[in-house]
């Protein structure tokens, strides 16, 4: 009952263009929101935080960027782990060689770093499309992993081709510990979930959706493919770069390519999957089942053998845990294709009615 | 279908729920020291991987069987990393709090030690790399928390160029001779090159590069070359399949094995496992120690441990290689406990930190190795705040087509070329990190 | 001279190999416009089966003779494929039918995941042997034309063989038998082949089931000359260039795909990585197959795509 | 046909050919469209009048002729630049944006007006949001005068056949052209629908002065709304004039009229 629209009219058009036209849903994210910034810090151990929370609050800023690209635009990438990486290096290279870089400047310029180099790779898109395009777009997975192995400049000529950062300072703010850390990404998210909601409500995201749904017709209204594709690939190769460098620089502290290995890029293409293609909501579903199932199955199999008094092998934990992640996303799949963003949108509808459904 | 929507909006938000709860804590065990142990059973290099940790985990029921650590019993968790950096990093914040503290870490991959490399300090945990990691990190007075006892990957090279000057009779014959560094093309296989870069200025021979994409079942490209450039000798610097893939190219492609030259990584038993006949005569370092079947600690595990039906793998792989090497492992870890005991209390449970001056004061001479079991095994260790590798002594072994032999004598890593490149490298760590190296002084706290 | 003769039958050697992936992706895509991703997944698991079965089998029926134990492992993986084809068409593409590409690639996706946690549980993560009496040495020919000679392996020309017999095989069962012609017929189109009556799910079976095979041929072959190991399953990473250089629908295209970037993998990584430090092959192979589809978007030969408002 | 005033010649097509590889799609095919007119092309299914719509916005390339537009002499037209002129276009297959709302699906033909940068929208600031309302006002005039405020916010998946040609529509007048292509706007519709879709074309061709180029099937609404029709059958031009005359022609009677009565 109280989950209901009525009575609430809107005079403006501006009224009607916000966010979450209706009012519940506007203050329900704005207390997630808030408990997420005041909330949580108090609630979670250090564990969560860097195992968990971190994490997912990096991938999910990812999957947004390949949700611009591959939900909104229609463009399928399998190449975003290689854009992570790029984020990332160029990122570290930023820090490094030019003095007094801040470390916020650094990870936008890797995040920039990524997109220019998301447009270079998002040229094919203008000649292929669909699956031809995912594999096209392996081929800047499979070249950046060996880019940042092979080319010494990138890595600063460390002799194993590794790098890390230290010493994180966002504003005067040091970045080490897991709760500084925590508010850094949650804030670097918010505004970078933010922008894409209103992107995706502006013109810009109407030419993607325009060119995903019917390219021809797109292009008859005078919508340039070209300009429409390749900023869907700048702008997601911005926003995957960007989370690509805080992962290096945020979570991991130190990495090498393999950190943004093609397993990263298939990740992430499952959790804009799994979330919902074209919806901003699922990104983070998605990022969430995502990070959390297999490390769920990891330490819940092992507890629910001991419900039944077997000890289960490391072994046969880390099989059961890859066999029960893919036959959850096939059925996710077969249950609900358009992802548990639809799950979420259903839900909601029904809370509608509730509790009068007919 | 309508059901079936049900059952997943149910099933998401029990992951949800479930999700919010991870993390079970284990039962908290009073007095016992937990050892955390990061393995890979799954994926393309388990075949490495598993030998490995049940070695390391057969040891410390050996203890335990023995009585513990002068009486503290030892409790062991494993965490699979599937040889991925996130997980691994997802593992140690897991277990690195649990049961009073984890003892040490042992990540058996050069990419989450690396990762680990900067977690460690704050946390003040040792991250002991037995013979792989980053070679630079023999400098504690660097990298204060990483061991890597009794080999890094610089000393391994150094004493395989030493035994091919031996063998072709001085190191002014290594002048002008080819030599092909085969290797994963990863931090792990890159690490070598510093020092083989170094030995050919200093030697003159000429050093090739070919580097396998992970995970190295495509080496057609890389033979070819190697075919057409002949080269005196082939170092390999592999892991997992890329070793047995090696060697049936180099079968394939005529190769003479007796050349080729492998890192301790590369010369256990699944890696020549299959291959059978047509590895006889390929050589590799011994990390020290080789396959031990007749070692007296290979005897007892069989009797205390697999004769309880405790052992953790198949009875017939205790001893092989890559066993031996997760047994010595977790050997020096719990000997680093053993002497932090010394120190801070016999009998007590050892934090991370205290652990850490234990490792830092290892001293097993040979007496001491003989009565533990390790006779014949390995030599004597001895650490110290600023060496953190505490031994650099190897030796080669040879497939004949069914086991491994020792074919040379002991060689020790040449300080002189080693020191110079620790120093140099590490000096630019602690310069990027703006770490204050540790004065002889500190490492007395 | 030679070495550039060496480097070119090794190439083509190693294009067989792909092809014959490759040749099971194409099978799938053409009957159901599933792009299966768990192609790779299947040479594993046929590979891991057929391993061990030989392994097993001499212990359970007490044979002696080698070769009978792996004729009857071979026969015991082809059911356990065919098994898996069904399992994979009845709980999985069944109920995924009208999806968008993307889906169906994610569903292979899973289907790999699952696969590979299987395989690992029932047969095991070690590296195990496939011994069918592959010879292992090298033969040095034409010495009286080359230096040196040329240096030719076996092993690689009886596998070339068999994936050349495989297709032709495959050929004739498209071309000749009742269920080729259905087969080819529901690849042409899908509402067309319903009206005349073709009972769609099982043709998807069976083709999972041809798809099967071909990943067991690919097993034996790569799992003999390798070892059969998890890593198999990344062939199918090697492989997807070929699919999209020869294009999508395309068996020849598979083929001569599959030979193209074998060679041309192979030889740019023998003359050309080393200026840049080598290892260059993987992203050699998938940037050729891109600068191909900047000319022909459809693959080599891919059917052309028209726009129709 | 009220105050309106058929002006001079505002798109002249010379000598079209169009094939696709050997198939010839359209052959030496002339006509002229004049300001402000409703202007119909009509023919026998496969006859290439939506190749002809193709080729005037620019989405098919023809091998031979030229096209002037406002004077402008051309080889063939570009998509994008045809938008820019003002040419707007419908489509026989409704080709809308499934997964947008009615109401995004007709800003979007808006797009060529929306001049703020990506940097500005993705902030939802300044410009870009006084943009988005000024547009938001004329998209709401358009969907008031197509009488579809009631779907607004529905995705144009679910909407009904009728509604979804009125969308495409809604979408084409939103960009404010001066020629507009319609293709079979009232294909597949009943009676009153087509009523409505009748009244909206010539409403538009009224007040807004925009130039109607059209294909339609039933040749009692061709006849009735169109000043002047050309005929097409196998590609060729087998007609041209003004209704009454194109009724007369024995050659169009024989090619289409005799067929389909």
């Amino acid at each position: 009952m109280l989950y209901r629209e009525n009575g609430q009219f809107k005079t403006t058009y501006q009224a009607d263009q916000q966010i979450f036209p209706i009012a519940q849903d506007r203050w329900g994210v704005l207390l997630l929101i808030a408990f997420a910034f005041v909330g949580v810090p108090f609630l979670v151990d250090e564990y969560m935080f860097r195992a968990i929370l971190i994490p997912f609050l990096i991938l999910s800023l990812a999957s947004l960027g390949v949700n611009l690209l591959v939900g909104y635009c229609g463009q399928i990438t399998l190449g975003a782990g290689a854009f992570m990486a790029v984020g990332a290096y160029a990122g570290y290279n930023f820090l490094i060689r030019v003095p007094e870089m801040p470390v916020l400047g650094a990870i936008l310029l890797g995040g920039a770093t990524a997109a220019a180099v998301g447009i270079v790779f998002g040229v094919p898109s203008l000649r292929v499309r669909g699956l031809y395009l995912a594999v096209a777009t392996l081929a800047a997975q499979f070249f950046w992993d060996w880019a940042f192995l092979r080319i010494k400049w990138f890595t600063n000529d460390s002799p194993s081709g590794n790098v890390s950062v230290s010493n994180l300072n966002v504003m005067g703010f040091e970045i080490s510990s897991p709760l500084s850390k925590y508010i850094f990404c949650l804030s670097v998210l918010v505004v970078f979930g933010l922008a894409a909601k209103n992107m995706v409500r502006a013109t810009i995201g109407r030419q993607w959706m325009a060119i995903r749904d019917m390219d021809v017709a797109a292009a008859v209204i005078g919508i340039r493919p070209m300009y429409a594709k390749l900023t869907a690939f700048a702008v997601s190769s911005f926003y995957v770069g960007v989370a690509g460098a805080l992962w290096g620089f945020v979570h991991l502290g130190s990495w090498e390519p393999a950190a943004f290995s093609v397993d990263r890029s298939f990740q992430l293409l499952f959790m804009v999957i799994i979330g919902g293609l074209g919806s901003i909501m699922g990104s983070f579903f998605g990022a969430a089942f995502i990070v959390i199932l297999p490390i769920f199955l990891n330490q819940f199999l092992p507890v629910l053998g001991a419900l039944f008094g077997m000890e289960i092998s490391t072994a046969t934990v880390s099989h059961a845990e890859i066999t029960i992640f893919g036959a959850l996303i096939v059925f996710f799949l077969i249950v609900e294709p358009h992802g548990l963003a639809r799950l979420w949108s259903t839900g909601k509808e029904k809370l509608r009615l509730w509790p009068f459904p007919h | 279908m309508k059901q079936l929507k049900k059952l997943a909006i149910a099933a998401s938000l029990a992951a949800a729920l479930a999700g919010g709860l991870a993390a079970p804590q284990a039962f908290a065990q009073a007095k016992e020291q937990y050892f955390p142990i990061l393995v890979y059973r799954t994926g393309a290099y388990a075949p490495n991987g598993v030998p490995w940790a049940n070695g390391f985990i057969d040891y410390l029921k050996l203890v335990n069987a023995k009585g513990g650590i002068n009486g503290v019993k030892i409790s062991f968790e494993e965490c699979e990393t599937g040889y991925a950096t996130d997980r691994g990093v997802e593992c140690y914040e897991r277990m690195k709090g649990k049961n009073g503290g984890a003892t040490m870490f042992q990540p058996l991959s050069t990419g989450i030690t690396f990762a680990l490399t900067e977690k460690a300090p704050n946390d003040k945990i040792p991250i002991i790399t037995a013979g792989y990691g980053r070679s630079e990190s023999q400098n504690g007075a660097v990298f204060g928390w990483n061991f890597p006892l009794i080999g890094t990957y610089w000393m391994g090279a150094d004493v395989l160029v030493q035994h091919i000057a031996k063998k072709e009779g001085g190191f002014d014959k290594l002048k002008g001779k080819k030599i092909t560094l085969v290797y994963h093309d990863s931090p792990y296989g890159k690490e070598p090159i510093a020092l083989l870069q170094e030995r050919a200025k200093m030697h003159g021979f000429d050093l090739s590069l070919l580097p396998v994409a992970h995970p190295g079942v495509e080496q057609k490209a890389t033979w070819l070359q190697i075919r057409q450039n002949k080269p005196d000798y082939v170092f390999l610097w592999g892991w997992g399949v890329m070793n047995s893939t090696a060697l049936k190219e180099a079968q394939a492609t005529g190769f003479p094995r007796e050349k080729m030259y492998g890192v301790w990584w590369a010369g256990a038993e699944p890696d020549v496992k299959d291959v059978g006949e047509g590895a006889k005569g390929y050589n590799a370092l011994a990390m020290q120690h080789g396959a031990e079947p007749n070692a007296k600690v290979v005897k007892d595990v069989l009797a205390m441990v697999h004769g309880k039906g405790q052992g953790t793998g198949p009875k017939e792989e205790v001893g092989q290689v890559l066993y031996m090497r997760g047994l010595i492992s977790a050997m020096l870890s719990v000997e680093g406990v053993k002497k932090a005991q010394e120190r801070y209390g016999k009998g007590k449970v050892m934090t991370g930190e205290q652990t850490r001056w234990g490792l830092e004061n290892i001293n097993l001479d040979q007496k001491t190795l003989d009565a533990m079991g390790f006779g014949g095994v390995m030599r004597p260790v001895q650490t110290s705040c600023l060496d953190h590798m505490g031994s650099a002594w190897a030796r080669i072994h040879t497939w004949d087509g069914k086991k491994w032999n020792f074919t040379s004598d002991w060689y020790q890593g040449d300080e002189k070329v080693l020191r110079p490149l620790v120093m140099l490298t590490s000096g630019k760590y602690a310069e990027e990190k703006k770490i204050k190296p540790r004065t002889p002084e500190d490492c007395k706290k | 001279m030679s070495f550039f003769i060496e480097t070119l039958l090794g190439g083509l050697m190693t294009g067989m190999l792909y092809a014959l992936v490759a040749l099971g992706f194409v099978l799938i895509y053409k009957a159901s416009g599933v792009f299966n991703f768990a192609q790779g997944a299947m040479v594993l698991f046929a590979a891991l089966a057929m391993a061990r079965f030989s392994e097993w089998i001499p212990g359970w029926l007490g044979i002696e003779s080698l070769f009978l134990a792996n004729l009857i492992a071979i026969v015991l993986t082809v059911v356990v494929m065919f098994v898996v084809a069904w399992l994979v068409e009845r709980l999985a593409l069944r109920h995924l039918v009208n999806q968008n590409e993307a889906t169906l690639l994610m569903a292979t996706l899973g289907i790999t995941y699952v696969l590979d946690g299987v395989g690992q549980t029932i047969f095991g993560s070690d590296i195990y042997k496939i011994d069918v009496g592959m010879p292992k040495d090298p033969v040095i020919m034409l010495e009286s034309m080359f230096e040196g000679g040329v240096l030719i392996n076996k092993e690689d020309f009886i596998a070339a063989a068999i994936a050349a017999i495989l297709v032709a095989a495959l050929t004739l069962f498209f071309q000749k038998t009742p269920t080729g012609r259905a087969l080819r017929a529901v690849a042409d189109d899908h509402q067309a082949a319903l009206s005349v009556g073709i009972p769609l799910d099982r043709i998807w079976v069976i083709v999972w089931c041809v798809a099967g095979i071909t990943a067991l041929v690919a097993g034996i072959i790569w799992g003999s000359k390798l070892g059969v190991q998890f890593s198999l399953s990344t062939v199918a990473l090697r492989a997807l260039p070929v699919v999209i250089l020869g294009g999508l629908t395309s068996v020849p295209g598979a083929i001569i795909g599959g030979l193209i970037i074998g060679v041309g993998e192979k030889l740019s990584e023998v003359y050309l990585g080393h200026y840049v430090g080598g290892g260059i092959e993987i992203w050699f192979a998938y940037m050729l197959a891109l600068v191909f589809l900047l000319f022909r978007p459809q693959g080599l030969f891919g059917e052309k795509i028209i726009d129709r408002v | 046909m009220s105050g309106r005033k058929i002006g001079d010649v505002i798109l002249d097509l010379k000598n079209i050919s169009l094939s696709f590889g050997g198939v010839k799609a359209l052959t030496d095919i002339s006509f002229d469209v004049r300001e402000h007119e409703v202007r119909a092309i009509i023919g026998p299914n496969g006859a290439g009048k939506s190749s002809m719509l193709n080729v005037i916005n620019g989405v098919y390339h023809p091998q031979e002729g030229e096209i002037i537009f406002r004077g402008q002499h051309r080889r063939d037209m570009d998509t994008h630049e045809a938008a820019e002129q003002g040419i707007a276009r419908t489509f026989q297959n409704i080709a809308l944006f499934k997964g947008m709302s009615v109401l995004d699906n007709i800003m979007t033909g808006r797009n060529l007006r929306m001049k703020s940068n990506l940097f500005l929208q993705a902030l939802w600031i300044g410009p870009a949001q006084r943009e988005e309302l000024e547009h938001r006002k004329k998209v709401e005039e358009i969907i008031d005068f197509l009488e579809i405020q009631h779907i607004r916010k529905t995705p144009v998946g679910r909407l009904p056949y009728g509604l979804q040609k009125r969308v495409d529509l809604a979408r084409a007048l939103a960009m404010e052209p001066e020629v507009l292509l319609l293709d079979e706007p009232m294909a597949g519709m009943n009676v009153e629908e087509k009523q409505d879709m009748c009244r909206f074309i010539l409403d538009v061709n009224d007040q807004f002065g925009t130039t109607i180029v059209l294909i339609e099937h039933d040749m009692g609404v061709v006849m009735d709304i169109s000043d002047r029709v050309v005929v097409l059958d196998y590609g060729k031009k087998i007609g041209d004039g003004v209704p009454d005359e194109v009724r007369a022609n024995p050659e169009v009677i024989s090619a289409y009229l005799g067929a389909s009565h």
